[in-house]
């Protein structure tokens, strides 16, 4: 049974240093505040997981907090690259980052494979391509028709963290729209993280895509409302397009990059203060654009 | 942004360029759509002459009308306007891998002579240069798609004899073809100047059109390769004023939609 | 896109004699209708295929339309044996029936590697079970970690036949409650035919599991209210728990089940006129708990 | 159905079967439950002792309430009292396989002495005494879940020296063991009768305590091996009037329920 506690407490408690960490959210309810947290904890030694890091894994790159990174594609969504991770790979700043990189297909396959206690998944992919000579992935023959085809190895976090619209009193955790890969990467992973909008009587099931995750298959729950800024939860927020594009900006330079770190991340002791305060024009003279 | 055809015709290369693009897709045909200059084009088609074609993005939209262009893979609007959203998961394997789409749309970082496309890294993979986004849904969708259409922009840094990284596999390093798999690869290259298709023999990027007003030569000069040219080499129609209105009217709507905000 | 049509048109025009169909459905929404019309037309050498083939299959098997049966538990569900399947198997009346038997997971791995373009699932099991050796899997090795898991081939009917609540006019399909494999099957198949409850301005899509199935992967909609009788369509109609206990009588003696069918299969034009015929306490005396 | 004890003593040894496997089922267990003896069971431990156990049903009902037993897997009780409904292809792969079931509740036509389950034929398989149902999802609830409750009438038809076919492992032909399954294997095997476990080290299944007012020789006569006898052989604790009341409170609102049409 999931228990109700504060994000604090969750990261604090259980993200340990040098562990597997999946915070996976695709565009939509993108767990922010739980990278936050990682940050503010100043976690170390992470492996971080995700098919689409963007912003929060550049501000926890940026900050050091990850020593490998898995993904099948790294971009700030709708604006271009993600320059913390680009420095990080490009020049090791602020220290260097191992890098195991899939395809979006591959990645579905590690969670999935993952999730259904399976060594490895299987799929057609990577032949012909220079990926399958730069990441984990191997031939495997049908044994009815001969056929070769590629098997990728299960992707099993240590944790997993998700964002979702609402858990009810119980733990049980209800999200919709579009779901990307998280009720994989939580199936698959040994512990799990869900930071939610709003704690509600009773689970809103009549959405379209409405996923499910019982209580007893998460370990942790904390309600943060605006916990996927800039991403949005769709029914509770808007995605904050402006902020992409004002961290393009922020990001390039490391010198304005650590100074809004310490204002904004750093500097607020939770959530709530950091969407406070990144809506306070006073305090992003750091950041031109934020 | 390549400049307009000389002589102001009334529209600009990007235009012409979405335009041709758009006019690649039927009605009717099921289309994996990336984000950027693909989904602008795809959109366009279902707006203007193709109404019913399917709209596939790798968020797992499936049959998505949006009525603003979405900014990134997994806007609400892609969501809120689908026929249907699944998982992740579920939309490469069973949607694009189990042999659904007949058309996939891509565009690249660079593309090389045998439509061989690199989103990863310019340079070294261990030391790059450019450290580029990745995969993402690119090489499935260019193994299993029926077809590829590719859109990108033409500049030697883009057309380029070799690609540093083989992301996603048009006809093989050497042209040596499609390795068994399932789709026919890309089938037409289009730019801002004009269309590439493969040689149907060697499997070499052909010049097939060029735009209104542009030169072969500049084409030749954009490419990093020693290009050639068809036979039969024709003109693009140019933008008529329906299809020229309905995509300023959608970028329009974009720019209201979004543009509040940033 | 689907062509709506009539069910006798559907089954006339797409289930040739010979071809492998599966009609699935679990429990919910089994597809009688259109397993009574592959009986009209008098259908032969079929490979039937099903993970619960029940009372509609013991009716084809019994009628003679099946060559083989690919299935994974055949029974009637809370009542007991099939006594038709049984006769075909164990006395080879009408004729001998070929078995192709799987446990549910591995019939539902072999969908889901059909739906998903693959020559083979993977599983853990068959290990230790007789199965093993009376049916088609092989061994398979994980690349990665040298352990050895069961391949099962993919399944890909010619001709998936289901039943849902819904479709639009444009022939998208919604269904919903208990929703078995019939997505799966229906990805999995070159035809897709589906009988729905009712033809919609706009499918219903706020149910719990609400599953749609898009015009353009399937080839005919036919509207049969009633269809799935004389199991259940969710929100439509409930289940005919006391035809499940009436069939086990009928069915038990070859004569019965064929007065039976004569009079209530062969001897209706449609499935409206089944239903009728079977609401008529008078046409029930060579049934005598119908 | 086994004839109550003698005596009289206020239930059914059916009631006791039942009222015995619902006690090893215990809250907040997660458990995949077969229809009919199982589910009986199973319902009766979340109405009682248990009300945060997890019951999940291969139709793809996870943490399901029903308010009357379900006549078959897919009865509509089932999805309308759910938490979730899913596919069963995720049921199998997501919930089973992906060990997240601690107890399976299985019924078999036969059982050996080493637990090993037959569901699919009585005498040879290509020439069949009997052909039953079929393997259904047995086969992989007896591997995966973490630990298998098996219950079924004692007779010497059902407890046989060796099942006329595997259909779902206990410890093996010959008790060689689980061959690396992932769970346990059965624990415990609940009968009208009493109640057998497997001997931890020759994995041969004991009686280790009969019901009120059955003589042990009685259970021997019904086993169609040389049954052993656990040394500290207990009698089962009789149902308490709790246990009873919603017992058949369950039972008669499931008459209610369904019996109004058959």
């Amino acid at each position: 049974m999931a228990v109700i506690t504060t994000l604090a407490d969750a990261v604090g408690d259980l993200v340990p240093d040098g562990s597997a960490v999946a915070l996976e959210g695709f565009t939509h309810l993108i767990p922010t505040a739980a990278g936050h947290e990682i940050i503010r904890h100043g976690k170390r030694d992470l492996t971080l997981i995700r098919m689409t890091p963007d912003v929060v894994f550049d501000q926890m790159i940026g900050m050091g907090c990850a020593r490998r990174l898995v993904f099948s594609w790294g971009g700030n969504p709708g604006v271009g690259s993600l320059h913390r991770l680009r420095d990080a790979v490009e020049h090791g700043w602020p220290h260097p980052l191992e890098i195991e990189e899939h395809s979006h297909a591959g990645m579905a396959a590690r969670y999935v494979a993952g999730a259904s206690g399976l060594p490895f998944g299987v799929l057609r992919g990577y032949a012909g391509t220079d990926l399958a000579a730069h990441t984990t992935v191997a031939g495997i023959r049908c044994p009815f028709t001969g056929e070769e085809l590629t098997a990728v190895p299960a992707l099993r976090p240590d944790v997993t963290v998700i964002h979702a619209q609402q858990a009810d009193r119980q733990g049980n955790v209800g999200l919709w729209g579009i779901s990307g890969v998280q009720r994989e990467a939580v199936l698959a992973a040994a512990t799990a993280i869900v930071t939610v909008e709003e704690i509600v009587d009773d689970l809103d099931r009549h959405h379209p895509n409405h996923v499910v995750l019982p209580s007893w298959i998460v370990t942790a729950v904390a309600p943060v409302p605006g916990g996927a800024h800039p991403s949005y939860a769709m029914g509770y927020s808007r995605r904050d397009n402006a902020f992409y594009t004002a961290w393009d900006r922020i990001s390039r330079d490391r010198h304005t990059f650590r100074r809004w770190m310490e204002a904004f991340v750093i500097g607020t002791t939770n959530h709530a203060a950091y969407l406070a305060a990144i809506a306070d024009p006073s305090r992003l003279e750091d950041a031109p654009d934020g | 942004m390549a400049d307009p055809p000389s002589g102001d015709p009334g529209y600009t290369a990007d235009e012409m360029m979405t335009v041709t693009a758009a006019r690649h897709l039927y009605d009717g045909q099921v289309c994996f759509v990336g984000i950027g200059l693909p989904s602008e084009a795809a959109n366009l088609a279902r707006l203007s002459h193709a109404p019913d074609v399917v709209l596939i993005y790798e968020s797992g939209t499936i049959g998505t009308r949006p009525t603003v262009l979405p900014l990134s893979i997994g806007d609400g609007e892609l969501a809120e306007h689908a026929d249907m959203v699944v998982g992740v998961p579920e939309v490469f394997a069973y949607w694009l891998q189990g042999g659904r789409i007949d058309v996939g749309f891509l565009s690249a970082a660079q593309i090389d002579r045998y439509g061989n496309l690199n989103t990863t890294v310019i340079g070294d993979y261990d030391h790059p240069t450019t450290r580029l986004p990745g995969a993402g849904g690119a090489p499935e969708i260019a193994s299993a798609a029926g077809e590829v259409i590719v859109m990108l922009r033409h500049s030697p840094r883009a057309f380029v004899p070799a690609v540093d990284f083989v992301t996603s596999v048009g006809f093989g390093r050497h042209g040596e073809g499609r390795g068994g798999s399932p789709g026919s690869g890309p089938t037409v290259v289009i730019t801002d100047l004009g269309t590439l298709a493969p040689d149907p023999v060697s499997h070499r990027l052909t010049l097939t059109a060029t735009h209104p007003g542009v030169p072969v030569e500049r084409v030749v000069a954009e490419t990093g390769w020693d290009l050639e040219v068809a036979d039969d080499l024709t003109t693009t129609e140019p933008p008529n004023p329906g299809e020229l209105a309905t995509l300023r009217q959608l970028k329009a709507r974009t720019r209201q939609a979004h543009g509040t905000e940033g």
